[in-house]
């Protein structure tokens, strides 16, 4: 496999051919931040919080999308990337009902963690207040749509690694919203195997499991990221 | 057995044989989607979730997928069409002209939201962007016909007057769409 | 059908239109079909038949002729002499006509367009060379204006190679909005290492007020195909799709009836006018989504899915149609083909400017006197379009703005009037030259308004794949709405341009890019208009109602 | 000599909210006697005094905009404050109490209160419900802001700290976060 050295933020970086801007950022500590992105899942380039700046591209380009190649020149953390990704944060958090107080999340958010990540102590846009359905029909678990952030994974993750293809998106933009089978309540779904992938990788609290089991549901995440990160290895021998 | 129950009470539909004709004819590729969504809309009116659990079937889609698509596309309804249908355009013009008026006094009078149907599923009331009559200003478009130059008053009143025949919508000698 | 057969096919029809003394035409393009196009045509046609003329006039229902606030158009050729064109044609004209035909007498001589009408006058059409001129449903009538005489000579005489070569060397862009050099596009779809590729012709035009692709798929469906084929041979590839707007069902029958005719014809299919070269068209029907105007939204529209766009590279020229090398062009640049073959690419070139060759189509419309379909040169400064092919605006009102490029693009002030209409230039000025939309407007457009609406629009047209678009669009909409409704927050202006080069910036395709143009153009031009709504909570042009409530009511 | 430094004079205040980011204040502990050594609280539930005073150097406010006297005394404040901190989730986002914009005020009074007719609480003497509950930052303009439901002792520490020494408030990532 062939090596690659590129610029980021100033430093010399090596990365095979073909991996993601991401990837080879992780792997020299650089963390980029990203909600929709997670290795081993088809990239999307949604949350556009990975947006980098590449020299001699005209925009910032997605880094979940961009391959690393030779002689590069990258910058993760201007003041301007900062900026977007905080305004993108803050529409999100003025999209949907994350009041992180009263979330099965609360303390394990990747978006609240993200926020306080990225400096967002307050949200400058207006609330859109808008309130959606919550599934509850599972035996297991639960959709609440109010905190859902449309990042698929729940999509993808279903349709590529359990091979059911439950979920999708229906509708579309400020409208969109995830949708399992012809939008039968998620008990009444005839594809789901109730496998719980989808309920593991939700950054939020749209996806939950009813009842907390603890220990147990760590140990099934932990296996399934596990799964991913051989099937991220197999997309990168591929590509 | 859950996806045979579904479609069951379509497979004698004759309507059923046209979508069935336009998914033979491109030998079920699931690429044809749309194409086929498009010719179960004209032979239905509307996509049941019966006709789309069939099509996903035949086509050998997700379920999920073909609901994404026919919601994701406007010429789509899940909606079966109400008896009348009433259409304000709030394009720039009509917008300016009261458009927005026509809208707010026929949702107040009837207690049907834009974009949905009321008085028990009988009329609905929709928006547009922009007919193309826009010396016409304000537009509306009720049971396909179009009354131009149009007040608040005058809407309700026509509207109202549609809604006290209980029209056969077959029976009904309809005008052709104009412009648009 | 080999090269000499069509060729004889178009000598037969030419002496057949010869022979005949005289031409009635019916514009039966959609504005004027609503006019009463229809009405007038069978007029006509009852006439003729009763009347017992020894040769009887062609009668050609055709697709658009222009100037469509004058519909319906009956257009009277008769030899050597120039074009009677009746505007606002009646059943009862149309009966005097043929009555003055038969009788050989003159003309009636009320409403008839001035015999040097500027509208028409001032224009140079190639791409709509046909339009107003053919029956769009008769392959013959396209034959014999010409038709398909590029394609013959493109497959006989010329390697794919050579017609890369001549697409760049006519210095063609791309006449979907973004100007992309077409010979180039070519050229990276023809050297990529795949067996299978594909040519995609875009006629998702879905720009509010602009209808250039739909009167030209309308009025001469063949010239697409022919330009589509052409493109197919160059690049290399055997299949070809058309993607009609959904809106467009009347030009999805006639490209649909176009194709049959050509398939049936042997123009299209597995010996292309009986060369080695096998080209199929299929026609794919969009169903209403104005964000599969963008190239790989597009994509995945013909494949079937969801229209939602995917970010670039990779570009479709390297994997576009199910992971092939996919050339998509607007159907413009399709129909502007056949002409760079038989123009020969210098003479095409030398028309328009340096950077920005050829002509383009506009669809005139807003506060003038004469609105409709044009094609003049690129380059054409706005005032000339506006003035002397417009007829300026009605009632001697004073011109405010022009808008191009719909929701994508910007309004140009008075004061920049005479801008020659050309990529550059209008880039320049913070506009785009889009599709060809030119929405003219007067001193009682309210420019806030006119923002709002067209972000209003992106919102709703917004796929939802990305967060700035999908949730920026729906937040600078809401500002503008505050904005007009007079409850605009002190703050508002800054946080509305910040919000505008974020959505700009960061937007996965080129809606969200574009989203914020026509608020960001306004601004620089108009920016006082907006100090006025947010400070005295007053609408200059008296458009805007504002009034709003302070505190929003939940909805 | 020099004169001492003038004292900081702080206010709190309530609007719509549950209190609890002052009990979270009061369990600064120990840490308020080190406080009230160089700060003069002159306003708030936790003092005697019942006009808000002019010339207050910082004023921590708890609770969401929700009735026309929230709104009037929130005005009140921003207008005889400098430093003006919105203080916990629901000052800063709406948090709980903006849970109600999400359905008709009428409908939720009407579902909340008894639904026979006459017992909706009404009159001059209650404050009028806003037709949305608002975070403070949508209403007035604001200088700092210190997230949580509620937040932390050492936030808030961190928080006064700064504002006592006429630093700008900087909350580490950890102390910044929403809930």
């Amino acid at each position: 496999m062939s090596v690659v050295t590129l610029t980021m933020n100033g430093r010399l970086i090596s990365a095979r051919q073909g991996e993601s801007l991401l990837q080879a950022a992780r792997e020299h500590g650089i963390e980029i931040p990203t909600l929709c992105h997670l290795d081993g899942l088809e990239p999307l380039g949604g949350c556009r919080l990975c947006l980098v700046e590449v020299r001699g591209s005209p925009r910032p380009l997605p880094a979940c999308l961009t391959q690393a190649s030779e002689g590069l020149v990258v910058e993760t953390d201007t003041a301007a990337l900062v900026e977007y990704r905080r305004m993108i944060v803050e529409l999100l958090l003025a999209e949907r009902a994350h009041t992180c107080s009263v979330c099965v999340r609360n303390g394990r958010c990747e978006l609240q963690a993200m926020a306080a990540r990225l400096g967002v102590d307050h949200v400058r846009f207006e609330y859109r207040y808008r309130l959606l359905p919550l599934d509850a029909s599972h035996e297991r678990f639960t959709l609440d749509h109010n905190r859902c952030i449309l990042c698929r994974r729940c999509v993808r993750v279903c349709d590529a690694v359990e091979g059911a293809h439950t979920w999708d998106v229906c509708f579309r933009g400020i409208n969109g919203r995830v949708v399992s089978d012809l939008d039968r309540p998620w008990g009444e779904s005839t594809s789901c195997t109730g496998c719980g992938k989808c309920v593991h990788l939700c950054p939020t609290g749209a996806l939950s499991r009813t009842v907390d089991v603890g220990d147990e549901a760590a140990r099934e995440r932990a296996s399934l990221l596990r799964i991913l990160e051989r099937r991220a290895g197999i997309r990168e021998e591929g590509a | 057995m859950q996806e045979h129950r579904e479609t069951a009470p379509l497979t004698g539909d004759p309507k059923m044989l046209l979508v069935d004709r336009a998914m033979q004819r491109v030998q079920c590729r699931p690429d044809a989607l749309i194409e086929v969504l498009h010719t179960a809309q004209e032979a239905f009116g509307y996509l049941s979730r019966e006709l789309l659990a069939h099509v996903a079937a035949v086509l050998g889609i997700p379920e999920s997928g073909v609901y994404g698509v026919a919601t994701f596309y406007h010429f789509f309804t899940l909606q079966p069409p109400s008896e009348h249908s009433c259409v304000v355009c709030i394009g720039t013009v009509c917008h300016v002209k009261g458009g927005g008026e026509l809208k707010d006094a026929l949702e107040k009078r009837f207690g049907v939201r834009e974009g949905d149907t009321g008085c028990d599923g009988r009329l609905y009331l929709g928006t547009a962007r922009c007919l193309g009559m826009c010396s016409l200003a304000p537009v509306m478009v009720l049971d396909d016909l179009v009354y131009g130059r149009e007040s608040p008053a005058g809407s309700v009143e026509k509207v109202g007057r549609a809604l006290e025949v209980r029209s056969d919508r077959n029976g009904a000698g309809r005008t052709g769409r104009s412009g648009g | 059908m080999t090269g000499t057969e069509l060729a004889v096919l178009a000598e037969a029809e030419d002496r057949r239109r010869r022979g005949g003394e005289q031409r009635l035409l019916v514009c039966c393009g959609s504005p004027c079909m609503a006019a009463g196009a229809e009405s007038v045509l069978s007029a006509l046609r009852g006439r003729l038949a009763a009347s017992g003329m020894a040769t009887e006039p062609d009668l050609v229902g055709t697709g658009c002729r222009g100037p469509c606030s004058r519909g319906p158009l009956l257009t009277v050729q008769r030899r050597d002499e120039t074009d009677a064109i009746f505007e606002h044609a009646t059943p009862e004209l149309a009966v005097a006509v043929v009555d003055a035909l038969s009788r050989g007498a003159d003309l009636p001589g009320e409403g008839r367009l001035p015999e040097r009408f500027p509208f028409l006058t001032c224009q140079t059409r190639i791409v709509l060379a046909n339009c107003g001129l053919i029956d769009p449903d008769e392959m013959g009538q396209y034959i014999g204006a010409g038709g398909y005489n590029a394609l013959a000579r493109v497959l006989h005489d010329m390697s794919p190679e050579e017609v890369c070569a001549a697409v760049s060397a006519s210095g063609l862009r791309g006449r979907g909005g973004a100007g992309y050099p077409t010979g180039l596009k070519w050229q990276l779809v023809r050297k990529e290492r795949r067996d299978r590729r594909f040519v995609i012709a875009n006629g998702d035009e879905g720009d509010p007020g602009a209808y250039m692709d739909r009167a030209l798929m309308e009025a001469d469906p063949h010239r697409i195909l022919e330009g589509m084929a052409i493109a197919g041979y160059a690049v290399g590839a055997e299949e070809g799709y058309l993607y009609v707007r959904g809106e467009y069902p009347l030009a999805a029958r006639r490209l649909g009836k176009a194709i049959a005719a050509a398939e049936r014809t042997g123009i299209l299919g597995s010996r292309v006018l009986d060369s080695r070269f096998r080209f199929r068209i299929f026609l794919r029907m969009g169903a209403g989504a104005f964000v599969c105007g963008e190239e790989t939204a597009l994509l995945a529209s013909v494949m079937g899915h969801r229209g939602e766009p995917h970010s670039r590279p990779p570009y479709p020229s390297r994997q576009g149609l199910w992971g092939c090398p996919t050339l998509i062009n607007n159907v413009e640049t399709f129909a502007n083909i056949p002409a760079v073959i038989s123009m020969g690419a210098e003479a095409f070139a030398a028309v328009g400017t340096a950077a920005s060759s050829g002509t383009k189509v506009f669809a005139l419309c807003g506060e003038l006197v004469n609105t409709g379909l044009i094609e003049v040169p690129l380059g054409t400064p706005l005032r000339r379009i506006v003035y002397d092919i417009g007829g300026g605006l009605p009632d001697g009102r004073e011109f405010k703005a022009a808008q191009t490029g719909g929701p994508s693009g910007g309004c140009i002030p008075a004061a920049q009037l005479d801008v020659p209409m050309d990529y550059e230039a209008l880039q320049a000025l913070g506009s785009i030259m889009g599709s060809g939309g030119l929405i003219v407007m007067g001193e009682g457009s309210c420019m806030v308004d006119i923002a709002r609406y067209f972000m209003g629009f992106c919102m709703e047209e917004s796929c939802g794949k990305c967060v700035p678009c999908r949730a920026g669009t729906f937040e600078l909409f809401r500002m503008l709405d505050r904005m007009a409704n007079g409850i605009a927050r002190p703050g508002d202006m800054e946080d509305l341009e910040r919000l505008c080069r974020m959505v700009r910036e960061t937007s996965l395709c080129g809606l969200g890019m574009s989203a914020p143009n026509p608020v960001l153009s306004t601004l620089r031009w108009f920016r006082d208009e907006y100090e006025t709504h947010l400070r005295e909570r007053r609408c200059p042009a008296g458009r805007c109602a504002m009034n709003g409530e302070a505190v929003p009511c939940p909805s | 000599m020099n004169d001492p430094p003038p004292r900081l004079r702080l206010a709190t205040a309530w609007l719509a909210g549950c209190s609890g980011c002052h009990m979270s204040f009061l369990d600064l502990g120990e840490r308020l006697v080190e406080l009230f050594s160089e700060v003069d609280l002159v306003y708030g539930p936790l003092v005697d005094g019942k006009a808000y005073p002019e010339g207050v150097d910082v004023a921590l406010v708890e609770g969401a905009v929700a009735t026309e006297e929230n709104r009037m005394l929130l005005e009140h404040i921003r207008a005889r404050t400098r430093l003006l901190v919105s203080f916990g989730d629901c000052a800063v986002t709406g948090n709980v109490t903006a849970l109600r914009n999400y359905y008709p005020t009428e409908e939720l009074l009407a579902a909340v209160y008894p639904a026979a007719a006459g017992c909706t609480p009404a009159g001059p003497e209650l404050p009028a419900l806003l037709t949305r509950v608002l975070p403070l930052h949508q209403i007035v303009a604001v200088d700092a802001f210190i997230p949580g439901c509620p937040p932390e002792p050492d936030r808030i520490w961190a928080a006064l700290s700064a504002l006592r020494h006429g630093e700008t408030v900087r909350l580490g990532e950890e102390q910044r976060t929403f809930g």
